[in-house]
């Protein structure tokens, strides 16, 4: 495995494969730091032509409200946090951008209230949705009727992006698959006795999914284990005690779960408290790198001694680290300052998703010499490299799915390090190569 | 006794052509997502009309008409998506769907009433919605069902064809209910001890408006998932019955065309709501509990009474 | 001719009170029996056990349905089925369909006692016969300028006028009132007493009343059964009743 | 082949699932046994116990285990207030109206009380770093002392029911009102007073569900609608109006989940449902309910 020094070139050269050197990628970062050397300042623009007046209006949805709410309020804070910079900075080519919003909270009018943002109120490129069965119903609407872009900032299901290539659904937001295949050559690398492997996770498509793809590379890389049936439990399930006891009982080497949010959280005490990681050797969470998840676990709940806490996320906010990558460090004390809290990578993903729209309209920008099209901008966006909090992310072009760092990190306790809750450290980096299936390709049978 | 045209009901027939006049007249003065909003309208109108056969005419409180809502949506997605049907094949299997389920449910909570009646109900919806929930390889599980097509492509397309459709079921029901049936229902309704020693058969009549109503609101729900193009659990939580009670006391129970007012102003109300603030639930719930005390005969409900008064007032 | 309905050792006990004590009734062809007795005298349950609301502990309750068998025993038959055989009963509380129009009243009896309630192409004012039916009810009752007014709204007179009405469109062979004056005032009795006297010569059914004002009970029936504690304590013409020494001590007794 | 302390564990486990249910499925049905109505409302209830009860342990007394014992009585004595200004300034008003108002107010009750956890407390699951007690092992496995405080609590409780309607003068009353409202009206029975306390009873039932609960089972917007639905059940199969049906309903449905869980988890969410039907089909008016025979 690698540590974080190489980890960082790994990222380069994943994007050095794809023509971006190491270099380059800082080169864009700290262009998109300094907007003015690309985009023409409001005092330029002015005199160019092919700007529509008016403000650039941006939509997004999430969970506002509800058991998830916090996921929305944090999006949300991250993205009036990133049009604060575009607008100060002189907006989108002189247009200063807008933002509007609707709550995911009301499943029964997720498609209307996309519709409406853009029908009704003018929005002229989506961000957001939360829940993966949100995104894919919102599928058949955006690409036929609405047909403005979707930059999805956290549903995370391969189907989204890996079963079809849609025309106007990006997502800037690393999918699941990828952090469940590093996870998987995670355990083949670490933990070369275990054996049994047991999984709990949320009864819908995200549990089932990652289970399928963590199970199955893992018996790719390594042939000897033994996979137990995998308990699946409703998302809001708040009294674990029977499985817990039941895993005790089946003694698994590895528990992987895909439990998140504050499911993630109360399993995650419960089985604290019932000692279950004294006997596993290492529990993997992909979701437990969420600050949410971390401030609910709480210091006084991380095991000493035991099993090996493992988490991961869609971003984490140390990383890229913070005194070799200025643009991450940036971010975080921005949004410490604005919001009083760490960013949850609710925030990284749809703080870049606008950085990566302001990117694509200027690139389109320069080469068509008007404000741009859908359709340009939609191109403009395939094969952008955005630097944003999470390092330089790579938009491919062949199924629009955001590349970037994948990490694990190990889960410690918060305090002696001067943060109120617990963190990850000894992060472990992947080459994106190696844990992200080519375009197109995925575990997860479609449709 | 007054023999004028019952067609010149202004409850009835009367009021919903001038509804449905204006309604077919709306997409040439507003935005394409206004003619989606009043779509979801008029198709939870006819879903409230649906549960007022069974709460308002015959006396039973349902508490779980979303599972006939969702399993209308469900069954004609499952029809065009898993087996390829096509719309009339869909429709089809769908109305089956319902048929089973509004029988099966019926029989078991029609042994009750009232309260009681409302909460059996109220757990077979979630009973459903468990089921759907589980049944991932038919149904998705919590994705749903996506990429639904719809008939006639465009939405404003799609908009004539669900008000013509809704014409043609809610005249059927008014017809119905001014029917010797519909009289049994509210005899029920009223009393049903004396409709029985007067030799109603008041089980067998339960048992139909319980099936009519909820095929009604089946119906809507099947013309509902080719709208939005796809279909999740949602559709079938205990809170969308209770949107329904809603939508039927907003416009009014006691008056044929209420219901369906209600379900349309409904969804403007919701909307608006979600416009103002981000807590639209506990203004829907504030708008909910000051209906109940200062209209509980809904809007539709006082409008009438209140021309009945000003009349009387002339006299 | 032969008794419409008899009741044979009639027996209810609750507990231990002996509501209906072997009691032995009978009912002609259109005569007016009038059933009194002081209060707990069992009145209204053997009403209810000759209506099927109740089950009687023993005995029988014969309808005449006519051809060879005569008689059926309907004992512990629901009220609906009875009804069915022409027994009809009106109720103490006015048992109406209060949110619906008086006339609408009538026309649900009506198609409930044709059987109508199947022709669900039809509207339910627009079937001549049950309207003749109707129209015919609202005048025999007085009722026809209240006939679009609410049933609820309606007095409590006028209410248990109309639940008689209701009673009567499953053209009985009997009918049962009972106490129809009960709780009316003393200016709304006459209304009750006119229209028992105008159903006799209107309707060819007897009718049993049980009345607690004796004035309207002699006044209105030919012949007066007298109940006191669970048993029949006498039998006659109103003048035979009224001097009747037994029935003075258990009935005005404490009046003397 | 199963271990004998598995199986205890896994028993300790269902009936402190039981017992939470228990809390929260006897008020409700107290309160429609004694005035035919269907609280919806009953859920946000459960869900301000929990509220409340994180607040008095974490904010206030920062998880100090005497907490522990504070927050269920904070929560009761809340409640309890809460409660009777419900019943009082909402629900009094339509006790002669139609009984679906009754429901829809509950109902609009529901939808205010979601939004009001979100204002005071935000939107984000509130959950305590740690609860009170330790814990002791049998064999492998680890039973937190406070499962077993939780499980005599509802023990407790149901004694208590049981000794206030059997002994209680009040609580005979209202068991007779309950049985037929006129009757008990006319025995000159305050019904007022009798709504005030089962209303009171109720909702402080729901408080400490809450309360003790949310230590181990997070409190967060909308778990009152969670809870709701699965009493409903419970006391359908015990039969509503009934405590000792919610009692059986209650701990037929702690293990049948249990066993599910440890079993064939993919049944669980149905499976109390499936129970429900079954008890119907054999016995519509539930294990301990009374037929209600319709008349007017």
């Amino acid at each position: 495995m690698v540590n974080r020094r190489e980890a960082l070139k790994i990222v380069g050269t994943g994007i050095v494969g794809l023509a971006v050197g190491l270099g380059a990628g800082y080169q864009i970062g700290v262009s998109v730091s300094k907007p003015q050397e690309t985009a023409p300042t409001p005092a330029e623009t002015t005199g160019l032509p092919g700007i529509p007046s008016g403000a650039f209006k941006v939509g997004y949805m999430y969970f506002m409200t509800g058991p998830f709410g916090t996921y929305g309020q944090m999006a949300s804070a991250a993205l009036e946090l990133a049009k604060d910079e575009i607008n100060s900075a002189g907006g989108i080519l002189g247009r200063e951008v807008e933002l509007t919003y609707k709550d995911e909270a009301d499943r029964e009018h997720v498609v209307d209230n996309i519709v409406k943002m853009v029908q009704d109120e003018g929005v002229e490129v989506l961000i957001g949705i939360d829940s993966s069965g949100d995104s894919l119903k919102l599928i058949k609407t955006i690409e036929e009727e609405l047909q403005v872009p979707l930059i999805v900032t956290h549903a995370a299901t391969p189907k989204l992006t890996e079963c079809a290539k849609r025309k106007f659904i990006f997502r800037i937001s690393m999918y699941e698959e990828p952090i469940d295949i590093a996870a998987a050559l995670l355990v083949a690398e670490k933990y070369p006795d275990a054996v049994k492997i047991a999984n709990i996770g949320p009864d819908y498509a995200y549990g089932w999914d990652s289970w399928a793809v963590f199970s199955a590379k893992l018996e790719e890389v390594k042939p000897n284990v033994e996979l137990l049936d995998p308990i699946y439990v409703k998302l809001g399930t708040t009294d674990y005690t029977s499985y817990i006891d039941s895993l005790i009982e089946a003694k698994p080497d590895i528990l992987f779960s895909s439990l998140w949010g504050g499911d993630a959280a109360t399993f995650f005490k419960q089985a604290v408290a019932k000692g279950l990681f004294d006997v596993i050797d290492a529990y993997f969470n992909p979701m437990l790198g969420a600050t949410d998840t971390l401030k609910a676990i709480g210091d006084e709940n991380v095991p000493s001694g035991g099993a090996d806490i493992w988490g991961s996320g869609r971003y984490w906010f140390l990383h890229p680290s913070h005194n070799v990558y200025p643009l991450n460090k940036k971010f975080v004390e921005s949004f410490k300052s604005k919001v009083g809290e760490y960013p949850p990578y609710v925030s990284g993903t749809s703080y870049t998703a606008l950085m990566a729209v302001k990117a694509a309209i200027e690139k389109a920008y320069v080469e068509v010499g008007s404000w741009p099209e859908v359709d340009e901008i939609v191109k403009a966006l395939e094969g952008l490299t955005v630097a944003g909090p999470m390092g330089p992310v790579y938009i491919r072009p062949d199924d629009h799915q955001g590349i970037y760092d994948v990490y694990w990190g190990k889960l410690s306790k918060g305090g002696p390090e001067g943060y109120p809750y617990p963190i990850l450290t000894d992060l472990v980096i992947f080459d994106p190569s190696k844990v992200i299936p080519p375009p197109l390709k995925t575990y997860v049978k479609c449709g | 006794m007054n023999k004028q045209n019952k067609y010149l009901d202004p409850t009835g027939p009367l009021g919903l052509i001038i509804i449905f006049l204006v309604l077919a007249l709306a997409p040439l003065f507003v935005g394409p997502f206004y003619v989606r909003l009043l779509a979801v309208g008029i198709l939870y109108g006819v879903a409230a009309v649906g549960f007022n056969i069974l709460f308002g005419y015959t006396g039973l409180l349902s508490f779980g008409h979303a599972m006939f809502w969702g399993m209308g949506a469900y069954g004609v997605a499952i029809g065009l998506e898993k087996f390829g049907l096509g719309f009339i094949g869909s429709f089809t299997l769908a109305i089956c769907i319902l048929l089973g389920l509004s029988v099966v449910t019926g029989f078991l909570s029609l042994r009750h009433t009232k309260i009681y009646f409302a909460m059996l109900t109220l757990a077979f919806g979630q009973l459903v919605y468990a089921i759907i929930l589980k049944w991932r390889d038919l149904t998705g599980g919590d994705e749903g069902i996506y990429g639904i097509p719809r008939p006639l492509e465009t939405v404003t397309n799609y908009y004539y064809l669900i008000i013509a459709i809704s014409i043609v079921i809610l005249l059927l029901i008014w017809r119905l209910l001014n029917s010797p049936l519909g009289v049994a229902f509210q005899t029920i309704r009223d009393n049903p001890y004396r409709a029985e020693v007067l030799g109603y058969p008041v089980k067998r009549v339960r048992m139909l408006s319980y099936v009519v109503s909820g095929l009604v609101t089946g119906v809507a729900g099947m013309l509902y998932s080719p709208l939005q193009g796809a279909i999740t659990p949602e559709s079938l939580y205990w809170t969308f019955s209770a949107a329904i009670v809603f939508m039927a006391v907003l416009g009014g129970p006691r008056i044929f065309i209420g219901p369906f007012i209600g379900g349309i102003v409904y969804v403007l109300l919701m909307n608006y709501a979600m416009d103002i603030t981000e807590y639209w639930m506990m203004a829907m719930g504030i708008m909910l509990a000051l209906l109940i005390y200062l209209l509980p005969q809904g809007i539709v409900g006082g409008i009438f009474d209140y021309i009945k008064k000003a009349r009387g007032e002339t006299k | 001719m032969k008794p419409v309905l008899i009741g044979k050792g009639l027996k209810k006990y609750f507990g231990n009170v002996r509501a209906v004590d072997g009691v032995f009734i009978q009912i002609n062809p259109g005569e007016v029996v009038g059933l009194i007795g002081p209060n707990g005298a069992g009145k209204t349950t053997l009403l209810n056990l000759l209506s099927g609301v109740l089950k009687p502990d023993s005995g029988e309750v014969l309808v005449y349905v006519g051809g060879k068998k005569e008689y059926i025993n309907v004992a512990g038959w629901n009220p609906a089925k009875i009804t069915g055989l022409g027994v009809a009963r009106a109720f103490q509380i006015p048992n109406i369909f209060e949110n619906m129009t008086v006339i609408d009243n009538l026309r649900a009896a009506i198609i409930a006692s044709k059987k109508l309630y199947g022709k669900t192409l039809r509207f339910y004012d627009r079937i001549n016969d049950v309207e003749r039916e109707a129209e015919k009810l609202l005048k025999l009752f007085g009722l026809i300028e209240k006939a679009e007014s609410i049933a609820g709204g309606l007095g409590h007179g006028e209410r248990k006028i109309l639940d008689i009405a209701l009673a009567l469109t499953v053209k009985p062979k009997i009918l049962m009132l009972d106490e129809p004056t009960a709780g009316l005032s003393a200016a709304e009795k006459p209304l009750i007493i006119d229209l028992i006297r105008k159903l006799k010569n209107e309707i060819n059914a007897a009718i049993l009343v049980v009345e607690h004002d004796l004035d309207v009970v002699f006044t209105v029936s030919e012949r007066v059964v007298v109940m006191h504690e669970g048993k029949i304590l006498a039998e006659g013409t109103p003048e035979e009743i009224k001097s009747d020494i037994r029935v003075r001590e258990a009935y005005f007794g404490e009046v003397l | 082949m199963m271990s004998i302390d598995y199986i205890i564990v896994q028993i300790i486990n269902a009936l402190f699932y039981a017992s939470i249910l228990f809390l929260i499925s006897s008020g409700l049905s107290l309160i429609y046994g004694i005035m035919r109505i269907l609280n919806l409302a009953h859920g946000a209830f459960y869900m301000l116990g929990a509220y409340i009860g994180y607040t008095v342990v974490m904010l206030y007394l920062s998880g100090a285990d005497c907490a522990f014992i504070f927050s269920p009585i904070i929560a009761i004595i809340m409640l309890q207030a809460i409660g009777v200004g419900i019943e009082r300034g909402l629900i009094k008003p339509l006790y002669k109206k139609p009984e679906e108002l009754q429901l829809l107010v509950t109902f609009a009750l529901v939808l205010i009380f979601d939004d009001l956890v979100k204002i005071a407390w935000g939107a984000e699951y509130k959950s305590f770093t740690k609860i009170a007690g330790g814990s002791l092992k049998i064999g492998n496995y680890t039973i937190p002392i406070y499962f077993i405080g939780i499980i005599l609590t509802g023990f407790i409780v149901a004694i208590f029911l049981w000794w206030f309607f059997s002994k209680t003068l009040i609580g005979r009353q209202m068991k007779a009102s309950a049985y037929n409202a006129e009757v008990a009206a006319a025995l000159g029975v305050n019904t007022d007073k009798i709504f005030i306390v089962s209303f009171a009873i109720g909702s402080a039932l729901a408080g400490l569900a809450g309360a003790i609960a949310a230590p181990i089972l997070t409190a967060y917007p909308g778990m009152g609608t969670e809870a709701i639905v699965l009493s409903f059940a419970v006391i359908v199969i015990g039969g509503m109006g009934s405590i000792a049906g919610a009692l059986t309903g209650a701990i037929i449905a702690g293990f049948a989940r249990t066993i599910m869980a440890a079993t064939y988890p993919i049944l669980e969410v149905a499976l109390i449902y499936i129970v429900m039907v079954i008890v119907l089909l054999v016995k519509p008016s539930g294990l301990f309910g009374r037929e209600e025979v319709e008349r007017r």
